[in-house]
């Protein structure tokens, strides 16, 4: 099968975000990712497109993506003092999700930086 | 003299920020008036007769009992009167006060007298972090009245202070008089490491032998006749700072060079015994 | 649709100078008719067209970086309290994004240009730009210091310079060019500065501050960008610094030019002791010479933080104040400096300052060339600009700050010898239907039929600080977004931007140039259209367009 | 007040002829920092690249980021914020004795050697890693590297930055500044943002159990916090957002599987130096993205009844 390939793409994996990462990837995997660094291409390397988890868990137990936003807004909502926290590993566009998420339920908001 | 008493009935589950208890406030409020006053519980907006039990009204003297670690904010910016716990309370215990005196017979949180300008706090138990400390990013730390606390504090005591007076009977953590512009910290038990970081002016004394951060120089032993006079004013807080040449002397310490700062750092040394 | 009854109309891009009539808006634009729908009735009001802010910073690396410096301000400013529907906010010396909507379209304006955008950081200005509620945008690119375009002008290859200029216009998805300190910032990534037109550019041999603004300002007519070079000239806020602001107006004879905060740039004296107005002498060139506008970057007394892209001038601001100093500076194109400060009137540099900017403002004799400005967050923050319009419409309140200025101002300043006030209908000029026209921005600041519908009708008040300040109705875009001080509506805001030409071929002459300076991949550097939410394209002239709109 | 000042990697690469790594380990935890932006790069003002440019490294042990270097100084551990602190006294020509510097574990010859070399850089740079920042003294001793530089300037050209780890935390802290003014440490429960860190931030939230339900995204502190704090996110309904089941998924009440961020989930990341970089994905991922999530969530929460009920629009006086 003809590998797809992403050029300039970025590695979220350190604070280098290096951007001129060309990648190889079929539907599930990537399969080199050329440029990156050690510990970047394991990145790309070990993340794939398989559905290894279910799509969510409730109490441990497998649950829909539904349910699973349901339980969460209500615990949420019911907080007295909710916390929101982390936002490393994850996009620009979600970091703002969070920050307006957290300022709608009064929350306390946090990332890496404070440790 | 009448009082307000307030009994904590529920314990806060989350922090309570209670900056509403201040005498400034109750001096005025009438019992009903007191009860629905508006604490915040996390999030929530609740009235404070549901953390606690309310009695009298319209007085300028506060009298708080429970274990209160939780409750933050208490005499937040007061300018009069007095406000009393029996029991630990929450940070921010005084911060901004400008006037009045504030007992604590239990231990306190972080941030005591935070940015205080006036009045007195005593805290009978520890105390936490940032005693007298200015906020981050604030250009001054506390700029006037004097903190006492009878045990020990955490770091950063003093931080950016500029003018009163703060005595720790017990030790101190990092930090104490970091950045220090002036006023005086006395540290009856001694303190951690790095004390007078970066400090510009003001005096550090201790009565216990300190290590000193190696941006300080030695300038030579005194009696000082200062030294007596501020222990003549601290008598009636219930603080005395040796000052007998026959018993001791100070060392003193200049610095922090780095800055380049005027800051003394004074150590008490008791001569040896022959 | 919606009707407005009654009220008293300045609009000067019109010639309507305080005429009772009436308004119809439909679909957000004016209308001229009304067939049903709601009447409001301002009878006794004034209304005026949106405010527009030609030079203001509001978002981007810079200002977040002032955010950041800054947390003990932030603590002891006003603050908005989210609702529902409402984001919170922290207003202040560098109010947070949807903060800084709220507080512009509470005083009534509508339009905002933010003045100082590096490429490489465009992408980030456009996001916090997205933040910014209620109020229109553009935004303008830092390239007078920009390594590539200067190596071009060194070598003498103009043409292709001007492409480039074009092609960095596009990738930062911006709407102008900003110079600031022309060289003066590529001679600080060495620690030194480029204070006059004649002055070394640390790193170059043939080129100088003067032939980059006389170049610039050119480049840009040719490429017919809406809004002229946007000017901060070298030498800012130094004594006798006049002297380069008037060398630099006689290099851009025959160019148009917008001269940014022109108060940092009219003193004479030689030191800090001496230093003294010399706004009466450049008033007088510039009242002359119609080529150009400015906006005067007036200081108030009180609390603010400093941010500039000239990174040599902040560096000597904190060796003077020694507060806390933030730089920031960025690969082949510009600089940043922060530095908090406080204008005292009791300083004697600070009292000639706050002199200076009203005296630009009330003798340019042109109300269609000077716009009001601080410069926000420099000389004071936007919020203030009621307490300036009272200072231009009262003489007799300017007395009476003039009566805690320190006595040996004396013949330092002009100020006390002006009597003129300015009049609604001068107010109108210089906050929005003149900076609308400078920004080349035909749909704004204008009531007449067809414009975008933002307004803003005040109630009569003798205190003219309190009638600015506490509009009785803010329209945006036909909708009503403030109505006595609360806020009803929370629209994004459109952003403006400009295409300028290049050859497509430009991209291939560049990309080894970039490789070399810059350390992010070509392809990732231009700012995606997708980005820009609600985003006007602005005809250049020269585009087949008839009037430069394309709604 | 001393201050903060930095740049983009991109000055580093075109115009540092010194530069100096401090408390961290770049050739194992940045891999291509050297190659890309600092070390080994060519540029007009530095032609010669490597050899155009002196390297110096401090830690407290000699990590393989040492054989990069020009110069390395071990630094007794803890001792980095007496060191910094020593530095800033001699490049003013304050007067520290040679017992004084030893505490570091250095000796004054060596740091007035460093201190010439600074001196004499036409352009000097920074870099501090975790080893600094995460070590007793914590903000301070990251204070004192970049006072340190700042108060450089009066000599020559300097700037400081933070080699920061974990992807895109750079981003949150950019992001949080613009909408709450603040980077970290932040409580909304009044309405407004306040700030606090100590008060705020989420390891001295969880020890002192001042939270009761935790909502953590891009972050696994089941593996990295304190023990206290871990059994209070374990007491408290916790709700994890994760491309992978993980510590702390283990111990919450909600987790929802999403897609990678920048592998499977387009948008935006920043560089350590604030720079906004583009994500392409390059698979598509059988799970929604953080972003998608978090919408919901919020839409979900606010279909419920407010609790903040006749709060004004504004305030004049924080608490």
């Amino acid at each position: 099968m003809e590998l797809k390939v992403i050029e300039n793409a970025t590695c979220t994996f350190c604070g280098c975000v290096c951007d001129d990462i060309e990648l190889h990837a079929d539907d599930v995997r990537i399969h080199q990712a050329k440029k990156a660094c050690v510990l970047g291409k394991s990145w790309f390397l070990n993340h794939t497109a398989e559905k290894k988890y279910p799509d969510a868990l409730i109490d441990g137990q497998p649950a829909s993506l539904d349910e699973a936003i349901e339980v969460a807004a209500n615990h949420l909502y019911e907080a007295d003092m909710p916390l929101v926290y982390g936002m490393s590993n994850t996009t620009c566009e979600a970091q703002k999700e969070c920050v307006a998420m957290a300022d709608l339920l009064g929350a306390l908001l946090d990332s890496h930086t404070s440790l | 003299m009448s009082e307000v008493i307030l009994r904590l009935k529920q314990d806060p589950v989350v922090t309570l920020e209670a900056e509403v208890i201040t005498p400034d406030k109750f001096a005025e409020m009438s019992h009903e008036q007191i009860c629905e006053s508006i604490v915040y519980h996390g999030k929530r907006q609740l009235r404070l007769d549901e953390f606690f039990e309310v009695e009298g009204e319209k007085s300028e003297h506060i009298v708080l009992h429970g274990d209160m670690h939780r409750v933050r904010h208490l005499g937040r910016a007061m300018t009069m009167g007095s406000l009393t716990a029996h029991g630990d309370v929450g940070m921010h215990l005084g911060a901004h006060m400008k006037g009045g005196e504030i007992c604590i017979r239990g231990n306190a949180g972080d941030w005591v007298g935070a940015e205080m300008s006036g009045g007195k706090i005593h805290v009978r138990g520890e105390a936490g972090q940032q005693v007298g400390a200015a906020y981050r990013g604030s250009l001054a730390g506390m700029k006037g009245g004097i903190i006492i606390v009878d045990g020990s504090a955490g770091i950063e005591v003093g931080m950016r202070m500029k003018r009163g007076t703060i005595f720790i009977r017990g030790s101190v953590k990092d930090f104490a008089g970091l950045q220090m512009i002036g006023g005086t910290i006395i540290l009856g038990e001694g303190a951690e490491i790095r004390t007078g970081a970066w400090m510009q002016r003001g005096t550090i004394i201790s009565l216990k032998p300190i290590d000193l951060m190696p941006t300080f120089g030695e300038s030579g032993v005194m009696n000082p006749t200062f030294i007596s006079v501020y222990s003549n004013l601290l008598k009636p807080h219930g603080c005395e700072l040796p000052n007998d040449q026959n018993l001791g002397c100070y060392r003193r310490f200049s610095g922090d060079r780095s800055v380049p700062g005027k800051g003394e750092i004074l150590i008490w040394q008791e001569h040896a015994l022959n | 649709m919606l009707r407005i009854t009654g009220g008293t109309i300045y609009d000067p891009a019109n010639g309507i100078n305080g005429e009772v009539r009436d308004l119809y808006i439909a679909d957000g634009k004016f209308s001229s008719k009304f067939d049903a729908g709601r009447t409001i009735d301002a009878t006794g009001m004034v209304i005026m067209p949106g405010g527009v802010d030609v030079h203001t910073h509001v978002a981007g690396g810079s200002i977040n970086f002032g955010r950041a410096r800054t947390p003990e301000d932030h603590r002891r400013t006003h603050a908005f309290i989210r609702s529902k529907t409402r984001r919170s906010g922290l207003g202040g010396m560098a109010p947070t994004t949807f903060a800084t909507g709220y507080l512009y379209a509470g005083m009534g304006w509508t339009t905002v240009n933010e003045a100082a955008v590096p490429v490489l950081s465009a992408r980030h200005t456009h996001e916090e730009l997205n933040d910014i509620p209620i109020v229109d945008k553009s935004s303008l690119v830092l390239l007078a210091n920009n390594e590539i375009i200067l190596d071009l002008l060194e070598e003498g290859e103009d043409e292709r310079a001007k492409q480039i200029m074009a092609w960095y216009i596009w990738a930062a998805k911006s709407y102008g060019v900003k110079a600031v300190n022309p060289g003066g910032v590529a001679s600080w990534k060495y620690g030194n500065d480029s204070k006059h037109l004649t002055s070394k550019i640390s790193g170059y041999d043939h080129i100088t501050p003067g032939t980059i603004v006389t170049k610039y300002a050119k480049m840009i007519d040719e490429l017919g960008i809406p809004h002229p070079l946007h000017l901060h000239c070298n030498n800012l806020g130094a004594p006798g610094n006049v002297e380069t602001t008037l060398e630099t107006m006689r290099h851009l004879e025959g160019s148009r030019a917008h001269f940014a905060h022109l108060q940092y740039h009219a003193y004479g004296g030689d030191d800090w002791g001496n230093m003294r107005s010399e706004a009466a002498r450049l008033a007088e060139y510039f009242n002359a010479h119609t080529n150009m506008t400015t906006d005067a970057g007036a200081v108030l007394f009180g609390d603010t933080v400093t941010i500039t892209a000239d990174g040599p001038w902040q560096h000597l601001l904190y060796k003077l104040t020694g507060r806390k100093w933030g730089n920031l500076d960025v690969e082949n194109e510009t600089g940043c400096g922060i530095v908090p400060y406080t204008y005292r009137p009791s300083n004697l540099v600070n009292a000639v300052q706050w002199a200076v900017g009203l005296e630009l403002l009330l003798l340019i004799n042109d109300p269609w060339r000077v716009f009001l400005s601080t410069d926000h967050p420099n000389g004071a923050c936007f919020w203030r600009y009621p307490e300036i319009i009272q200072l231009l419409m009262c003489a007799d309140y300017r007395n009476e700050c003039m009566a805690n200025l320190p006595l040996n101002i004396k013949n330092k300043i002009s100020l006390p010898e002006i009597s003129r006030e300015y009049t609604l209908y001068e107010i109108a000029t210089i906050t929005s239907a003149g900076p609308a026209r400078s920004l080349g921005l035909k749909h704004k600041g204008n009531l007449g039929i067809g414009k975008d519908a933002d307004l803003v009708i005040y109630h009569q008040d003798k205190d003219i600080a309190r009638m600015f300040g506490h509009p009785r109705y803010v329209f945006k875009g036909g909708e009503i977004v403030i109505e006595e001080g609360d806020i009803r509506e929370t629209p994004d805001g459109k952003e403006y931007l400009i295409q300028p030409f290049y050859e497509p071929d430009i991209d291939e002459f560049l990309r080894p140039r970039f490789e070399d300076r810059y350390c992010m991949s070509f392809e990732n550097y231009p700012v995606e259209m997708e980005r820009i939410e609600h985003a006007q394209i602005q005809k250049c002239t020269g585009d087949d367009a008839e009037d430069g709109d394309s709604q | 007040m001393g201050g903060k000042v930095t740049c983009t990697l991109g000055e580093v690469k075109n115009r540092a002829d010194f530069i100096v790594y401090w408390g961290g380990n770049p050739a194992e935890c940045h891999p291509r920092h050297f190659t890309k932006y600092t070390l080994m790069q060519k540029s007009k003002f530095l032609p010669r690249g490597r050899k155009d440019r002196t390297v110096v490294l401090v830690d407290i042990r000699e990590t393989k980021s040492a054989k990069a270097a020009d110069h390395f100084l071990q630094v007794r551990p803890g001792k980095d914020f007496e060191l910094l602190t020593i530095l800033r006294a001699l490049i003013k020509d304050q007067k520290v004795s040679e017992e004084q510097v030893a505490e570091t574990g250095l000796s004054l010859e060596v740091l007035k050697d460093l201190i010439e070399k600074m001196k004499a850089a036409k352009f000097g740079v920074m870099f501090f890693g975790m080893g600094l920042s995460m070590t007793r003294g914590k903000h301070m001793n990251a204070a004192a590297l970049l006072t340190l530089a700042a108060e450089m300037n009066a000599f020559t050209k300097f700037v400081a930055m933070p080699m920061r780890g974990h992807g895109n935390v750079t981003g949150a802290d950019v992001i949080m500044r613009w909408q709450t003014g603040y980077p970290f440490g932040i409580s909304l429960n009044r309405g407004y943002p306040r700030y606090n860190p100590g008060e705020f931030s989420t390891v001295d939230v969880l020890v002192r159990g001042d939270t009761d339900c935790a909502f953590i995204i891009g972050a696994d502190p089941g593996a990295t916090m304190p023990k206290p704090a871990i059994d209070h996110l374990a007491k408290v309904p916790t709700i994890v957002l994760d491309p992978h089941v993980t510590h702390t998924s283990r111990l919450s009440r909600v987790h929802i599987t999403t897609a990678p961020a920048g592998i499977a989930a387009p948008g935006t990341g920043y560089r350590m130096d604030e720079v906004p970089m583009p994500l392409k994905p390059a698979l598509q991922s059988p799970y929604p993205s953080d972003e998608e999530v978090v919408r919901r969530i919020r839409e979900t929460i606010a279909l419920r009844p407010d609790w903040m009920t006749n709060q004004p629009q504004m305030i004049e006086a924080q608490i």
